[in-house]
C-alpha cells in the first residue's frame, strides 16, 4: 500500500521540481492510466506486459494534452490559477470515466500474479513485491535521471525560470511537454499497480490525499522523499489501524503527519527552508 | 462626480433588489439554491481572509464549516439554546479551535506543508465527527435542528431563512472590507506578498497568520451554524476533502484578495452546476471542464478582470514569482 | 370523495427520484434506474396510472447531502411533482425528512437505518428491509443455522455501517447471550484492511458479520480475506451480494453468505420473471439496487391506481387536487397488503415499513444459491 | 553585418516602449547602448533575443530574419543574452548553471564527445575569469550573493559561446575592481571573435571599451556613433558621464 | 560616548563557509556608515545578521546599549531597526500608499477590535498615517500617484519606494542595500542628497554600496569587509588609500573611471 502511495507521491513530487505545478489532478490521472490498461487488457485483448506498454504510451499521450490544455496556457500564471485548473481536470477526469467505462467498476489482473511467498511467516502478495521493486527501480532511474542526463538538467531549468530557459536555447514547451508526458506515464504505472488492489473506479482518485501526504512527509521535491514518505504513510496507518483504532486509520497517518512536521517542518529529505536575503 | 454617483446608485439598486428578492422569486427549490449558496459565500469569504489577504493555502474551511454546525446543532437539539445563541457560540468556538489549530502549525510550515497539513486535519474532523459517537452521535447525523426563531420572528420557510443568510453574508462580507482596508488587513496582505519583508517592516507575522486563521475558523463555525439551521439535519459525511476543494475553487474563481471575490465565486458554482442539471450525468464533467476553462482564461478571478490592466499584471507578476522562488 | 375538484389530469403522471448520477456511488443510482425504467415500461404498456402514463424524473444528488437537498427541493418546487422517491442513503434520507414532513409529500425510501423510523414522519414509506430487521435475520442465521458462538463484526463507519453493527451485536446479546468478539471499523473507500482483518483473524472468531456501504470496499475486503488466508464464515449485508462484485472480486467471493434483499437465485416465478426480463433488455444480471426501485415502482402504480389520484371522467382523465391527491397516495401506500413483487410481497406495517420476505444466500462458483427465504410478521395498526 | 534592427516598435500591452528603432552590430565590434532608466535598453534586448516581439520592423542576424522566432531558436543561431537581474537558476548549483548555459551548443552538429570536451573546458575558463565562482562551485544558486550571482549570468552568458554576446548592465553590483575586470573580460572574448553588444549605465567604461555606441531614449534612439566622438560630445557627457565627475 | 549601534564579534556560518566572522562594529549616532567589500564579502548577511533576518552564530549585537540579539526581526523593527533589501522586495500588488503605510504598523495600535468597533483612533491613526505616508513619499521623491501599484514601478522608483518604507517605521537606524544600483548618474545624485537628508532627521544610516563616488562622496566613515572580516575602517580619505583596501576591493589602476560611474 505504502509504495502505491510513493508511486502516485512520485508523480507528484516530479511534475512540482519539472514544472512548479502542484497537481491536484494526479490521483484522477492514476485512476484514468488503470483505466487505460484495463481496456488495453479487455477490448484489444493485448498480453499484459503489451498492455503495459500501451497504457503507458497512451497515458504519456493523456499527459501532452493535459498539459496543452490546463497548464500550457497558464504557464505564466503562478501557482493557484494552475492549482485550481488541476482540480477541474480531476473533476472532469473522476465523472469522465463513467461515460466511457461504465458505472462498474473494473477489475485489472495483478501483473505479478496473484500469488504470494512466505518471508518470515508471513505472506506477502507477489504483486505488493512487484510494486516495491517497481517504486525502487523508478527511484534510482529518477535521481539518474535528473542528475547526470542533460534533458533531465533542462526539465528542471525551465521549472525554475521559463525565459532564462528558452535563453539558454532550451526548448520550453516541449520541456513541459515532456515533464508532463512523463509524470502522467507515472500515473498510468501506479494506475496499473493500483488497480488490482483497489479495483479500477473513481475511487482510486481518492489516493491524491495520501500521495500529498507521502510527498509531504518525505520533503516535498524530493524524489526519493516521495517514496520514503509513501512507505511512512502505509505502515503508520495500517498500524494504527491494527494497534489503535481501525475507525481513526486515516486519522493516524494524517496525525502523525503533522505531528512529525512540527518537528521537522522540512520533511525527512527537504532542504531545510531558508531563502536568500 | 459622476462615476461615483453610479456606483452608489448601483449599489442601492442591488440592496433593493436583494432585499425584495423572495418575492420574485416564487420557488422554494431556487429559493433553497440561493441560501446553500449563501451558505458558501460565508465559507468562500473565510476562506478569502486566509488565503486571498494573508496567502496561506488551507483546507480547512470545511472543517470549521462540520465544527461550526454541530456545535450548534448539538445545542440546539440536546440542550434547547435559542438561535441567537447558538450562532455565536458555535462561531467563537470554531474560533478557538482554529487558533489552537493556528499555533502549532502556523509558527513553522510553510506552503504546502501548511496545505497538506490543513487536509489532514480535514479528514480528522471527519473521523472524529463519524466516531465520537456519545458526543456528535456518529455517522447517523443529527435530525431535528430546529428553524430559526429570533423571539416572535420565526425563520420556518427558505423565503423567511433568506433574510438571516441575506444579513449574515453582507455582515460578513462587509467585515473583510473593513479588514482589509485597516491596519491589520494591509499587515496580512504584506505577509502575502512578502513575509520576510513583512517581518522586517515591524510586522508580527506569526500573530497576524494565526490571526487570519481564527478569523476564517469563525466564518467556517458561522456558516456551519447557519447551514445547521438552514437543513435541519446534520452529518459527518457532508464535510469532505471534495467541498474544501468546491470551496477554494470558488474563491479562485470568483477573485481572491478581492472582496467580491467569494460573492461572485459562490454564485457562480453554486448556481453553475445546478443550471447543468439538465445535462444529468454529464453534469459534473461540464463543471469540471468550466472550472479549467474558466482558471485559463481568468487566471485573477472573474472580479479581477474589473481590475486595469496594471494591476491585474503586477498580481500575475507576484504570484509568479512566488513560484518561480527557491527550489 | 364525493364532490372532489378535478382537473384535467397532466400528460404525464411525474414521480420524482432523486439519484445518485455523478459521483462515487453513481454506480447504485444507474442500477437504481434500470429498475425503475424497466417497471416504467410494463407500467405504462398496461396504460399506465389510469389511463395516465407514468413517469420518473430524475435528480442527481451528487452523492451529498446538500446536493439532495437542492435536488429533492427541484423536483418539488420546479417539476411540482406529486410524490417523490428519496434514495437508498439513510443520512440523505434524513437530510429530506424536514422537507417531506413539511411539506407533507408522500415519499418512498431505501434507506435501512432504523432512526428513520423513529422519525415517525407519516409521510415516509419504507420498501426496503430495516437494519434492525436484518440484524435480527442475520444473528439468527449465524447463530441457529451455521451454529457459531464466536463472531466478529466488521462495518464501514458510516451510518448504515454502524447501525447495521449495533443492531446485530444487540440482537446476538438479547436473542442468545453472545458477545461480539471485536468490533472492527473503516470509513468508505478504505483500500486495505488488513488490519482489520488481522485483528479478526486473531480474535479466534468463527464467523464474521459485516456491513459494508459500498461495493468497491466490500470487494477489496473479500480478495485481502482471502489473501491473508482468513477462513471463517463471512455473512455479508445486501451490498455483498450484488452483481458486480462478481466481476471484481473473482473466486474470493465464493462461499459467502449475504442476507441480500433480492436473489436471482430465488425460483419464486415472479422473480425468474424478472430476471429474464432484465437480462433482455440490458445485458446482465439484475441485484438487489434495480429490484428495490423495480418492485416499489409496480407497487406504487397499483397504489396511485387504487387511490383514485386520477380519474376517468367523460372520457377525459382528470386529477385530484396536489394536496387531496398526495393524501390519497399515503392512505392508499398505507393500505398496501400482499403486493406480489420480485423483492416478495410487500405489506406496509404500522411504521410504514413495506416489510417482505428477505432471501439468505450463499455465493457459490459466484452465482447465488438460495439457502433460505425469511417471512416477516409485521406489527399492525 | 551581424545584427540589423530595422526601426521596429515594441509594446507592452498598450504602453509603447520602442518607438521605430534602428541599429546596426558589426561583425567582431563591441557596441554600446546606454540611456537613462526605462529608456527601453532591456526591452530592446529581450527584443532581438526573442522574449519579446516586435509589432513592426524587422531583425536580421547574419542576414536571416529572426524577429519571430522562438528564443531558443535565436540562441542555436549564435545569440547569447545575459539579462538583467541576473536570472540565476536558483536550486541549480554554480556548476550546473555554467553547464546549462552550454546546452545550445550540443545543436551545432558536432560530435557530443567533443562538445562535452569543450564544455568542461570552457567552465575552466569561466573560473579563472572568476575565481570566487571556483570557490561556490557546489554552492546552490539561490544562496549566493548579489555580486556572485552576477559573476555566474555573465559566465553562463560566456558558455553558449555565441557569435553575439548581449550582455545587460555586467557590472551591476559588481565590486570595483570587477568592474574593470568584466570590461576587460569582454575586450578579451570580442578579440578572440565574439561580437559584442552591451547595455550599461556606467557610460564612460562602455564608451571607452566600445567600438560604436547608440544612446536610447524613451524608446527612440537619439544619438549614434563612434564611441571615441560620443565620449567627447557634451550632451553625453553632460547627461550619462555625470557632470559632477569633471568638477572634482 | 555611546553607540546607537554596537555589534561584539558576531559571526555567521553557513556549512562550512564564515560569511561574517567575528565583526565588531560600532556606529555612532547620526552617523552615516559606508559598508564596503568585495562581492561576497558578507555585507548583506552582516545586514541580515542585525536585522535578525538570520540568527546569529555568535557574538552580540546592542542597541543604544541594550542587546537585541535574541530579538525577532519584527521586535527589532520596533525598536527602530529599518532596512531595505539587495534585491527589491517590495509588497508587489500592493499600492505605494498600502506599501508605505505596511512601514507604519509598529507605530500604530489599531488592533481588529478597534477597527470593528469604529474605535476613534483607528480613524486618526489612519489620517495621519496617510498624511504621513504622502509626506514620506515627497521626501524620498516619489512623484506618482499614491494608487499607483508598486509590482508597476520601473526600478528606480522601486529602490526609492523601499527606502521610503523603511523611513515609515520612524528608525533610529536604517540600513541600506546597495540602493543606488542600476540607477543613473542623475539618480545617484539624488540618492546622495536623499541619504544627507534622512541623516539631517537625526536618523543613522549604513549603506552598502560598490558604487565608489556615492560611498566617498556621502559616508562619514567607511568599514570594509572582505572573507567576512573587517580589514579597514575609517574616513573616506584613509579608505581610499589604504593599501589592504586597494588591493582587495578598488584595484589598482584608473580609479577615476570606476568612481565615475
Ligand atoms: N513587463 C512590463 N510591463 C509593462 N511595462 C514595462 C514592462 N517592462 C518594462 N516596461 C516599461 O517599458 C519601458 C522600458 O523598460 P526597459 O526595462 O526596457 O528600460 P531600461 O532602459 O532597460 O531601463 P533600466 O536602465 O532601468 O534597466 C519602461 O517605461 C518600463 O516601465
Ligand atoms: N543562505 C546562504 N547559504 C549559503 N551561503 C550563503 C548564504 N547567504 C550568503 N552566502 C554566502 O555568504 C557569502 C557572503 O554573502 P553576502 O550576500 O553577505 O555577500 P555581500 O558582501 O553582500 O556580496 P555582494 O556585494 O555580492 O552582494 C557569499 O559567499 C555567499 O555565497
Ligand atoms: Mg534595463
Ligand atoms: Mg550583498
Amino acid at each position: 500500500m505504502g509504495f502505491v502511495y510513493a508511486l502516485s507521491a512520485m508523480g507528484i513530487v516530479l511534475i512540482y521540481r519539472t514544472a512548479g505545478v502542484v497537481n491536484f489532478a494526479q490521483g484522477s490521472l492514476v485512476m484514468l492510466g488503470a483505466y487505460v490498461a484495463t481496456s488495453c487488457i479487455e477490448t484489444l485483448k493485448l498480453p499484459m506486459i503489451g498492455a503495459i506498454i500501451a497504457a503507458v504510451i497512451i497515458m504519456a499521450g493523456v499527459g501532452a494534452v493535459f498539459q496543452r490544455v490546463a497548464y500550457y496556457p497558464l504557464r505564466y500564471a503562478g501557482i493557484i490559477p494552475v492549482v485550481i485548473s488541476t482540480i477541474g481536470v480531476s473533476v472532469f477526469l473522476n465523472n469522465g470515466v463513467y461515460v466511457i467505462w461504465g458505472t462498474y467498476p473494473k477489475f485489472l489482473p495483478p501483473i505479478a500474479g496473484s500469488g504470494t511467498i512466505t518471508i518470515f511467516g508471513t505472506s506477502i502478495p507477489l504483486q505488493n513485491i512487484a510494486i516495491a521493486l517497481m517504486a525502487v527501480a523508478l527511484l534510482f532511474f529518477q535521481a539518474y535521471f535528473f542528475n547526470k542526463t542533460w534533458l533531465g538538467k533542462k526539465m528542471q531549468a525551465v521549472a525554475q525560470h521559463q525565459d532564462t530557459a528558452a535563453l539558454m536555447g532550451i526548448k520550453v514547451s516541449r520541456m513541459i511537454t515532456f515533464t508532463f508526458m512523463y509524470s502522467t506515464a507515472l500515473a498510468a504505472i501506479a494506475g496499473i499497480f493500483a488497480g488490482p488492489i483497489f479495483f479500477v473506479s473513481p475511487g482510486i482518485a481518492q489516493i491524491l490525499s495520501k500521495a500529498f501526504a507521502a510527498s509531504v512527509v518525505g520533503g516535498f521535491g524530493s524524489v526519493p522523499g516521495a517514496v520514503v514518505g509513501g512507505i511512512f504513510v502505509g505502515l503508520v496507518e495500517t498500524f494504527g489501524a491494527y494497534f489503535i483504532s481501525s475507525a481513526y486509520r486515516d486519522a493516524w497517518a494524517f496525525g502523525l503527519l503533522i505531528l512529525f512536521l512540527l518537528f521537522r517542518p522540512q520533511g525527512i529529505f527537504g532542504e531545510p527552508i531558508s531563502e536568500k536575503v | 462626480m459622476a462615476p461615483k454617483n453610479a456606483k452608489t446608485f448601483t449599489l442601492i439598486a442591488a440592496g433593493v433588489v436583494l432585499l425584495f428578492l423572495p418575492k420574485f422569486i416564487p420557488s422554494n427549490y431556487q429559493m433553497t439554491v440561493i441560501n446553500l449558496g449563501g451558505i458558501y459565500m460565508i465559507l468562500a469569504a473565510g476562506l478569502n481572509v486566509i488565503l486571498g489577504f494573508t496567502g496561506l493555502m488551507s483546507f480547512t474551511q470545511v472543517a470549521f464549516w462540520g465544527i461550526g454546525s454541530y456545535t450548534a446543532g448539538l445545542l440546539a437539539v440536546e440542550h434547547g439554546f435559542p438561535f441567537l445563541l447558538t450562532v455565536p457560540a458555535a462561531a467563537f468556538l470554531t474560533a478557538a479551535v482554529g487558533f489552537l489549530l493556528g499555533l502549532p502549525s502556523l509558527r513553522k510550515l510553510k506552503k504546502f506543508y501548511l496545505a497538506v497539513t490543513t487536509i489532514g486535519f480535514v479528514h480528522i474532523t471527519r473521523l472524529i465527527l463519524e466516531n465520537w459517537t456519545s458526543l456528535t452521535r456518529g455517522a447517523d447525523g443529527l435530525p431535528g435542528i430546529p428553524k430559526p426563531a429570533i423571539g416572535p420572528l420565526r425563520f420556518d420557510t427558505m423565503h423567511e431563512f433568506y433574510y438571516i443568510t441575506l444579513i449574515s453574508c453582507f455582515l460578513l462580507i462587509w467585515l473583510t472590507a473593513v479588514i482589509k482596508n485597516s491596519r491589520v488587513g494591509r499587515a496580512m496582505q504584506a505577509i502575502r506578498e512578502d513575509d520576510l519583508a513583512a517581518e522586517v517592516m515591524g510586522v508580527n507575522v506569526f500573530k497576524y497568520k494565526v490571526l487570519a486563521f481564527t478569523i476564517s475558523a469563525f466564518y467556517g463555525g458561522l456558516g456551519g451554524a447557519l447551514y445547521a439551521h438552514l437543513v435541519g439535519y446534520i452529518s459527518p459525511d457532508i464535510f469532505t476533502f471534495e467541498e474544501a476543494v468546491t470551496v477554494l475553487c470558488m474563491l479562485m474563481i470568483g477573485g481572491s484578495g478581492l472582496i467580491a471575490g467569494p460573492v461572485v465565486g459562490a454564485t457562480l458554482l453554486t448556481v453553475i452546476p445546478e443550471w447543468l442539471r439538465f445535462m444529468q450525468e454529464y453534469n459534473a464533467i461540464i463543471y469540471g471542464a468550466a472550472v479549467v476553462v474558466m482558471a485559463v482564461y481568468m487566471p485573477t478571478g472573474l472580479v479581477g478582470l474589473t481590475q486595469p490592466y496594471w494591476r491585474r499584471l503586477a498580481v500575475l507578476f507576484s504570484s509568479a514569482k512566488k513560484n518561480g522562488g527557491t527550489g | 370523495g364525493a364532490a372532489q375538484e378535478l382537473a384535467p389530469a397532466p400528460k404525464t403522471f411525474d414521480v420524482g427520484f432523486p439519484v445518485e448520477m455523478s459521483g462515487d456511488a453513481a454506480i447504485t443510482g444507474d442500477l437504481q434506474r434500470k429498475g425503475t425504467e424497466m417497471a416504467l415500461e410494463k407500467i405504462n404498456a398496461e396504460g399506465g396510472i389510469n389511463g395516465v402514463p407514468m413517469r420518473f424524473i430524475y435528480e442527481d444528488t451528487k452523492g451529498t447531502n446538500p446536493g439532495a437537498i437542492s435536488a429533492f427541493n427541484k423536483l418539488l418546487f420546479s417539476h411540482n411533482v406529486i410524490m417523490s422517491f428519496a434514495t437508498v442513503r439513510s443520512t440523505m434520507v434524513h437530510a429530506l425528512a424536514p422537507i417531506i414532513k413539511e411539506n407533507e409529500v408522500p415519499a418512498i425510501f431505501g434507506g435501512s437505518a432504523w432512526s428513520l423510523s423513529e422519525l415517525e414522519v407519516p409521510w415516509m414509506f419504507r420498501v426496503r428491509t430495516d437494519d434492525r430487521t436484518v440484524a435480527q435475520i442475520m444473528a439468527k442465521f449465524m447463530v441457529e443455522d451455521l451454529g457459531h458462538k464466536k463472531i466478529a463484526g466488521l462495518h464501514d463507519s458510516d451510518a448504515f455501517g454502524t447501525g447495521g453493527f449495533v443492531e446485530t451485536a444487540k440482537a446476538l446479546k438479547e436473542m442468545y447471550g453472545i458477545d461480539v468478539l471485536t468490533e472492527q471499523k473503516y470509513s468508505t473507500g478504505t483500500k486495505d484492511y488488513t488490519a482489520q482483518l488481522l485483528a479478526i483473524k486473531n480474535s479466534g472468531a468463527t464467523c464474521v458479520f459485516a456491513w459494508g456501504t459500498r461495493l468497491e470496499d466490500d470487494a477489496i475486503i473479500l480478495r485481502q480475506k482471502a489473501q491473508l488466508g482468513l477462513e471463517v464464515d463471512f455473512v455479508g449485508s445486501a451490498s455483498y451480494s450484488s452483481t458486480p462484485i462478481r466481476d471484481i472480486a473473482g473466486d474470493s467471493v465464493n462461499g459467502i453468505y449475504s442476507a441480500a434483499g433480492f436473489t436471482v437465485a430465488n425460483d419464486d416465478p415472479l422473480v425468474q420473471e424478472y430476471v429474464k426480463e432484465f437480462q433482455a433488455k440490458y445485458g446482465e444480471l439484475p441485484d438487489e439496487n434495480s429490484a428495490w426501485t423495480y418492485s416499489s415502482t409496480l407497487m406504487l402504480a397499483d397504489a396511485l391506481r387504487k387511490a383514485n389520484v386520477i380519474q376517468v371522467v367523460d372520457g377525459k382523465p382528470m386529477m385530484l387536487p396536489t394536496k387531496e391527491a398526495r393524501e390519497a397516495i399515503r392512505q392508499a401506500l398505507k393500505g398496501v397488503r400482499d403486493f406480489k413483487t420480485p423483492m416478495g410481497s410487500y405489506t406496509c406495517d404500522k411504521w410504514n415499513n413495506m416489510l417482505h420476505e428477505m432471501p439468505i444466500i450463499q455465493i457459490v462458483d459466484r452465482k447465488d444459491k438460495l439457502i433460505k427465504v425469511v417471512s416477516m410478521e409485521p406489527e399492525l395498526e | 553585418m551581424l545584427l540589423q534592427v530595422n526601426s521596429i516598435d515594441v509594446y507592452y500591452g498598450s504602453v509603447q516602449a520602442l518607438k521605430g528603432v534602428s541599429l546596426e552590430v558589426n561583425e567582431g565590434e563591441i557596441t554600446s547602448l546606454i540611456g537613462s532608466n526605462g529608456a527601453g535598453k532591456s526591452t530592446l534586448l529581450k527584443t532581438i533575443s526573442g522574449l519579446l516581439k516586435p509589432a513592426s520592423g524587422s531583425i536580421s542576424f547574419m542576414g536571416r530574419r529572426i524577429d519571430g522566432l522562438p528564443p531558443e531558436n535565436i540562441v542555436s543561431l549564435g545569440i547569447a543574452h545575459v539579462p538583467e537581474g541576473r536570472m540565476i537558476f536558483p536550486a541549480f548549483s554554480v556548476l550546473d548553471n555554467l553547464r546549462i548555459g552550454a546546452v545550445s551548443r550540443f545543436n551545432s552538429g558536432k560530435p557530443k564527445k567533443e562538445v562535452l570536451k569543450e564544455i568542461e573546458e570552457d567552465i575552466e575558463r569561466v573560473f579563472s575569469l572568476f575565481p570566487r565562482l571556483k570557490e561556490r562551485k557546489n554552492q546552490l544558486g539561490w544562496s549566493l550573493s548579489g555580486g556572485e550571482q552576477q559573476m555566474l549570468a555573465v559566465g553562463r552568458g560566456l558558455m553558449a559561446r555565441p557569435k553575439l554576446l548581449l550582455l545587460d548592465e555586467p557590472s551591476l553590483g559588481l565590486a570595483p575592481y570587477l568592474v574593470k575586470e568584466v570590461f576587460n573580460i569582454i575586450k578579451m572574448i570580442n578579440a578572440q571573435g565574439t561580437s559584442i553588444m552591451v547595455v550599461e549605465q556606467n557610460a564612460r567604461m562602455a564608451l571607452k571599451a566600445s567600438h560604436k555606441a547608440y544612446v536610447l531614449e524613451t524608446g527612440e534612439i537619439v544619438l549614434s556613433g563612434p564611441s571615441s566622438e560620443l565620449l567627447k560630445s557634451d550632451q553625453v557627457r553632460a547627461i550619462y558621464l555625470g557632470a559632477g565627475v569633471e568638477q572634482r | 560616548m555611546t553607540h546607537i549601534l554596537e555589534t561584539k564579534a558576531i559571526t555567521k556560518r553557513f556549512g562550512g563557509l564564515v560569511a561574517v566572522d567575528s565583526v565588531d562594529l560600532q556606529v555612532s549616532k547620526g552617523e552615516i556608515r559606508g559598508l564596503i567589500g568585495p562581492n561576497g564579502s558578507g555585507k548583506s548577511t552582516l545586514l541580515n545578521l542585525i536585522s535578525g533576518v538570520y540568527p546569529l552564530d555568535g557574538g552580540d549585537i546592542f542597541l543604544n546599549g541594550e542587546s537585541v540579539s535574541k530579538l525577532s526581526p519584527h521586535e527589532r523593527a520596533e525598536k527602530g531597526i529599518a532596512r531595505t533589501f539587495q534585491n527589491n522586495r517590495l509588497f508587489p500588488s500592493l499600492s505605494i500608499l498600502d506599501n508605505i503605510m505596511v512601514g507604519m504598523h509598529a507605530r500604530t495600535k489599531s488592533e481588529l477590535h478597534h477597527t470593528l468597533f469604529r474605535h476613534k483612533m483607528t480613524k486618526l491613526e489612519e489620517e495621519s498615517c496617510r498624511k504621513k505616508a504622502l509626506d514620506i513619499m515627497k521626501f524620498v521623491g516619489l512623484k506618482r500617484g499614491a494608487d499607483y501599484t508598486a509590482g508597476a514601478l520601473p526600478h528606480g522608483e522601486r529602490r526609492l519606494l523601499e527606502i521610503a518604507r523603511g523611513l515609515a517605521l520612524e528608525p533610529q537606524i536604517i540600513l541600506l542595500d546597495e540602493p543606488a544600483t542600476g540607477m543613473n548618474p542623475a539618480e545617484k545624485e539624488w540618492m546622495i542628497e536623499l541619504t544627507r537628508n534622512i541623516r539631517n532627521t537625526g536618523i543613522t544610516v549604513i549603506l552598502i554600496e560598490h558604487n565608489m563616488r556615492v560611498v566617498m562622496e556621502v559616508c562619514d566613515r567607511i568599514t570594509v569587509l572582505n572573507f567576512g572580516r573587517k580589514i579597514a575602517e575609517g574616513n573616506p580619505q584613509e579608505i581610499q588609500t589604504n593599501p589592504e583596501v586597494i588591493e582587495a576591493y578598488l584595484g589598482e589602476e584608473e580609479p577615476e573611471d570606476v568612481i565615475a560611474g
